[in-house]
């Protein structure tokens, strides 16, 4: 018979004022093999946490049961004491009384039931529960940076500076990201290129990074410390190793049709072609799409310049298979399509633009080199109107309902950028609210009002009508209750961040979980920030969520530090509740093993004695180490041989039958 | 190809125009445009709150008359458009005034949204096509400078609509290409003409209409084609319209005269 | 009517406490259901929930069990399709469930009372409302009585 | 002479409730952005503007909106509502406004022996149909 031990927290008030904790206690005495009860304020303190352990030495406790928070809480911390105090901790088991039932019910009465009767399940599922003791699996030092924005960049420095290899995987030929395209940064005002592209060189020139650009993760697989990687290298046409980046086949291409994707469409680029000047590898890439080569056989005027030879259009996409400890995700994040914004104008009109065409324009490397000009006429604007919330805070199908979180800040710099280069031109800024939470960012947006003289107005636009070379826009001024007309020359939107399109799909393919709006989850909003639910995996920069650069930058360290946390280990433990087989009972049918996600199962032969012969038999085998413990496995058993040690048949019964008690 | 269709009130007395020419030309294109037996008003206006269900009940029959027979209901007024879309939709929708609306007209099968209603600039777009609607254009309206009106109640709600973009439309234009004409863009062709309220409040619509028409004008437009005959009659009684500097007629009458089916 | 409708069920919930247990994967309903709780979101504590690693660890076993020993309804609630922390699990539960459905049907269990569905870690507020739905309709149904062990009393 | 009264805000008020429940629409979801009036072809005829009746509904202030002008300027374009970042179809609210007004016996907004005078030879049916439909129950 079990001696189970029964511990309340009233979690302050946050349990005790829905669940009646004394009605509890006392139900608690009379369940079978319950001999010792419990409750305290604060069970996760460590004075709470010192009752658990001096209770199981006092009074021999064989099981344990804490009704407090959520076991995705305080499990561990559980687990820890009941170790501390001898026990094997997976004899403890959580009731979640909090989370699901106090927070989610008002009636006192019916939540004390509903705890005292997930308290009894609890117990029940105590009982039968087995000590458990977890594997060992070795580690590899390596790390796996996917994307190579600031995000990913730092966190791939910081790993390498603690002297761990790190492969940084940049989808397009230059790492750099968004920030790259960036004019000048808020709350200072200093360049954006002045610094990232000395980041984006130590990281080229760090001998424990390695920058796999132009490349894409197309499979992952295995688990934390052992993740089995393929890498696509899409075929350049270019070798890297005779490039020297000198140029002359962009100045030489003819085919000079496409749209810069770095430039946001505002001039054309070759189709061979580096992204930009700074492009770290500085080594081109041929656009197949738009290369006359390609395209018709003819031409080769790249080939015929190459002072080196480095020029190959037979070149193929390549696989490589690498190994990493650890994953971290830093695939960034993009802007909305305006063209279902069509009283913007956006795709009508090229004097409307986005934020980040407004950064080109005002770049001084950008396509008017610096001379912010309306792009229809190249006349320089009079008037500019800046639209903020293009699709944020929207909860209708066309937008996203959150805050983009940027866009009041790079607004307030866009509007100062242009006082500052003309100040006769007028800017405006319609705004819904004005967000400005961050170090410096609040006195950066009065300045902008303040110095700079530009005109906010707390309202937004209902339509812009092009009317002659000007664009007419109709707003309100909620606060007056004024409608506006203004002749602008020129409209910026601040347009929505989004996920990345393909973010669900590199979800699926890390099994890690997206939001509603496929941001990347973390482990928990407050206190596992950078970690994913997958161990091992580990998140950094607006792929999780719309932020601004320091936060990035912050989030990135931060994800570093957890893969570091990994790579320095030489064993992980690992989850021990995984399937095992019951050998007698196995008819060896193997259903299970095609049921495996992580091929875990394996058959093998064993001698058994069946009426009195020995026969040779097959059976299913679980291999512990791949074993994530799903559990799928036990469901597809047909005679029942396969269980799934802390969450057995007879555990989840037992919780059943308590249940419906 | 047969269809439903449902003319609506307006159509038969003061808007006779736009009715007359879209049968001549559905005839030219080989549609068999059937009219409804014994359709009632549509009402008009769709009744917007959610506890009115005796006001859509006559479109619930002829929704239901179309499904009876099989076939898609074809409209030509925009009103009468919105308010066979939406009510159909609320048919589909709301489990609630479903069970209320079949309650009260006992039909041999209840109705629950099944029909689709398309109106005839749908029908030209995505049944017959505007590729072959230009091959069938027998005087090509070569150097008529047309302004599209939409309106309101062709494009939104967008999402029970469906018709086109609510904010950049193109159907009209479209049409007007292929029957020949060059087809002005101006952007004041979504914004509302006032609608009913040229009933009470005729200074309020003065003003929106006067907006719509200098738009076109500046663009360069010399006629106007619209789709819903209040529209219609709100543009012809401004200010600048009644100085002749511009007219405005239905879609159907250009498409008839391009078919040259217009005296038919 | 709606409104109609809810006063009725909140009669009925004075005469009949139904119970429904839950089945939730730990990474996604699980989650699910405890971020309703951080979020303060209400449904009734008729619902009971028991913690699996994933979808595809419920046992029909279990199901049964549950409508054998007095459940008034199960909820069997896993990470949306492509989603699942173990890549495949819920593909499974989603077949394999799609069929118990049929066999509770052929003994006489009405629909309305088993429930599979998919809740993110995001969705406090699906949870909540899932929760609340099937609560809805297993009021009107009343008692399950057609799979009761009649030596359990509750 | 200016008079300015202190109003108090209400919420919950039964008359706020109803309008809710006949429009189908959630008024706390606006907050005030404005897009409704900067987009409004009619507002030139509207005395409180669009994102104001809704925030005078939010204060439970509705005695001066069933005064107003603005509820009979609306001409139901929906452009508000196809507009809306929060998906308020203010149109719906309007007409829960307009009907709150002309379900009261004797409160038609048309008076029906007037109509014939209103009437000129051009105007469709149409016209008068919608008419009816808006301003008489």
């Amino acid at each position: 018979m079990q001696r189970v031990g029964v511990f309340i927290c009233w979690c302050g008030t946050n349990i005790s004022s829905t669940v009646n904790i004394d009605e509890v206690v006392a139900a608690v005495k009379n369940m079978p093999g319950v001999v010792y009860s419990k409750d305290y304020q604060y069970m996760c303190s460590e004075v709470g946490q010192n009752l658990v352990k001096d209770a199981i030495k006092e009074h021999n406790l064989t099981r344990v049961v804490v009704a407090a928070c959520s076991p995705r809480m305080h499990e561990s911390t559980f687990r820890k004491a009941a170790k501390a105090a001898g026990l094997n901790p997976y004899l403890l088991e959580i009731a979640n009384i909090r989370e699901h039932c106090s927070w989610v019910h008002k009636d006192k009465k019916a939540a004390t039931q509903k705890a005292i009767s997930l308290t009894k399940a609890a117990v029940a599922k105590a009982i039968l529960n087995q000590p458990l003791i977890p594997g060992e699996v070795g580690v590899e030092q390596r790390a796996l940076v996917i994307g190579g924005g600031i995000a990913g960049i730092q966190t791939a420095l910081d790993i390498a500076d603690a002297g761990y290899e790190v492969d940084l995987v940049e989808k397009t030929p230059s790492i750099g990201g968004k920030m790259a395209q960036l004019d000048k940064t808020f709350p200072t005002l200093d360049c954006s290129a002045c610094i990232l592209t000395p980041k984006m060189v130590d990281a080229s020139m760090h001998d424990k990074i390695n920058i796999y650009s132009y490349s894409e993760v197309e499979e992952v697989n295995g688990f934390v410390g052992n993740f089995e990687v393929v890498i696509k290298q899409k075929a350049r046409s270019i070798d890297m190793e005779k490039c020297t980046g000198c140029g002359i086949c962009l100045a030489k291409c003819p085919a000079k049709t496409a749209l810069s994707e770095f430039e946001e469409g505002l001039s054309k680029r070759a189709a061979i072609y580096t992204p930009f000047p700074q492009a770290v590898p500085n080594v081109p890439v041929i656009d197949r799409e738009t290369c006359t080569k390609f395209r018709t056989g003819k031409c080769g005027v790249c080939a015929k310049v190459c002072p080196t030879g480095a020029i190959d259009y037979e070149q193929k996409d390549e696989r490589l298979n690498q190994k990493y400890g650890a994953i971290i995700v830093t695939t960034g994040y993009d802007l909305i399509n305006l063209d279902s914004f069509g009283e913007y104008q956006y795709a009508d009109h090229p004097d409307v633009i986005t934020g980040l065409e407004f950064e080109r324009l005002v770049n001084a490397a950008g396509p008017t080199a610096g001379k912010l000009v309306r792009p229809s006429d190249k006349k320089k604007p009079k008037k500019v109107v800046f639209i903020q919330c293009v699709g944020s805070r929207d909860k209708s199908e066309r937008g996203k309902s959150y805050c983009s979180k940027i866009c009041c800040m790079y607004t307030a710099k866009h509007a100062m950028l242009l006082r500052d280069k003309y100040p006769d031109c007028e800017a405006y800024v319609f705004y819904i609210d004005v967000r400005t939470a961050g170090k410096g960012f609040e006195e950066f947006q009065r300045r902008a009002v303040e110095n700079y003289g530009v005109n906010y107005i707390k309202g937004m636009v209902g339509k812009i009508f092009p009317t002659g070379d000007k664009l007419k826009v109709n707003g309100v001024d909620a606060l007056s209750g004024e409608v506006l007309e203004i002749d602008a020359d020129m409209v910026v939107l601040a347009s929505a961040t989004q996920a990345k399109p393909g973010a669900s799909d590199v979800g699926r393919m890390l099994s890690i979980s997206t939001d509603r709006d496929n941001f990347f989850t973390e482990a928990h909003p407050k206190l596992r920030p950078v970690e994913t639910h997958c161990a091992g995996i580990y998140l950094a920069g607006a792929c999780q969520g719309p932020k601004d650069i320091p936060e990035t930058v912050a989030q990135a360290s931060a994800a570093a530090a957890k893969a570091i946390g990994i790579l320095s280990k030489s064993k992980l433990v690992n989850n021990p509740c995984v399937s095992q087989v019951d050998e007698s009972v196995c008819s060896g049918c193997l259903a299970c093993t095609k049921m495996c996600p992580y091929e875990a199962i394996t058959e093998k032969m064993v001698e058994q004695k069946v009426h009195g012969k020995i026969r040779r038999r097959r059976v299913a085998e679980v291999n512990a180490a791949l074993c994530q413990g799903c559990g799928g496995c036990t469901v597809t058993c047909r005679p029942g041989a396969i269980d799934l040690k802390g969450f057995s048949n007879k555990q989840i019964l037992a919780e059943v039958d308590a249940i419906c008690q | 190809m047969n269809y439903s269709y449902y003319p609506g009130c307006t159509l038969k007395t003061k808007a006779q125009n736009l009715e007359k020419f879209a049968l001549h030309s559905a005839q030219a294109l080989g549609v068999n445009l059937v009219e409804q037996e014994e359709w009632q008003c549509c009402g008009a206006v769709y009744p917007l709150s959610t506890d009115e269900i005796a006001t859509k009940l006559a479109s619930v029959r002829s929704l239901a008359a179309a499904r009876d027979k099989g076939e898609s209901l074809v409209t030509l007024c925009a009103a009468c458009h919105q308010l066979m879309k939406r009510v159909n939709h609320d048919m589909q929708t709301k489990e609630d005034m479903r069970e209320k609306v079949n309650n009260y007209l006992q039909l041999d099968d209840n109705y629950q949204g099944e029909s689709k209603v398309i109106h005839y600039l749908e029908l030209l777009r995505d049944e017959i096509g505007f590729e072959t609607l230009a091959q069938k254009v027998k005087v090509p309206l070569k150097g008529r400078k047309v302004a599209a009106y939409y309106g309101c109640l062709l494009l939104r709600p967008k999402e029970i609509m469906n018709f086109d973009d609510p904010e950049r439309p193109t159907v009209l234009e479209d049409f007007l290409e292929s029957l020949g004409a060059s087809a002005i863009h101006y952007p004041y062709k979504t914004e509302c003409c006032g609608g009913y309220l040229s009933v009470d409040k005729e200074e309020v619509v003065e003003q929106m209409v006067d907006n719509i028409i200098r738009s076109a004008l500046e663009q360069g437009a010399e006629e106007i084609v619209t789709a819903c005959p209040l529209c219609k009659y709100n543009l012809e009684n401004s200010r600048l319209c009644s100085k002749g500097e511009i007219s405005i007629s239905y879609f159907t009458e250009l498409l008839a005269e391009a078919l040259d089916v217009k005296e038919a | 009517m709606s409104v109609i409708a809810n006063n009725a069920a909140v009669k009925n919930a004075q005469a009949f406490e139904p119970l429904i247990v839950a089945f939730c994967c730990n990474w996604c309903s699980y989650a699910g259901a405890d971020l309703a709780g951080t979020s303060r979101l209400n449904y009734p504590a008729n619902i009971k929930i028991i913690r699996v690693p994933c979808s595809c660890r419920v046992n029909a076993n279990f199901v049964l069990r549950a409508f054998q020993r007095g459940a008034d309804g199960v909820i069997i609630a896993g990470c949306h399709p492509g989603d699942c922390h173990y890549m495949t699990g819920n593909y499974y539960t989603r077949r394999r469930f799609s069929l118990l459905k049929n066999l509770l049907a052929y003994v006489g269990i009405e629909e309305a009372r088993f429930k599979v569905d998919w809740i993110s870690a995001s969705e406090g507020n699906k949870f909540a409302d899932v929760m609340n739905g099937v609560l809805e309709k297993v009021h009107k149904l009343g008692p399950n009585r057609k799979l009761r062990d009649s030596r359990w009393r509750r | 002479m200016v008079s300015r009264e202190k109003i108090t805000p209400d919420m919950a008020k039964k008359e706020v409730v109803r309008i809710c429940e006949i429009s189908d629409e959630n008024i706390v979801d606006c907050m005030q952005c404005g897009k409704c009036t900067a987009g409004c072809p009619a507002v030139h005829g509207m005395d409180i503007l669009p994102h104001q009746v809704i925030r005078l509904l939010q204060l439970g202030q509705i005695d001066q909106l069933l005064q107003s002008e603005a509820i009979w300027s609306c001409a139901a374009c929906f452009t508000c509502a196809s507009r809306c970042p929060r998906a308020v179809d203010i149109s719906k609210i309007m007409e829960a406004l307009r009907l709150t007004l002309v379900r009261v016996k004797g409160n038609n907004r048309l008076d029906i022996e007037k109509v014939p005078k209103l009437l000129d030879k051009n105007i469709p049916q149409q016209a008068i149909v919608s008419g009816f439909r808006k301003y008489v129950k």
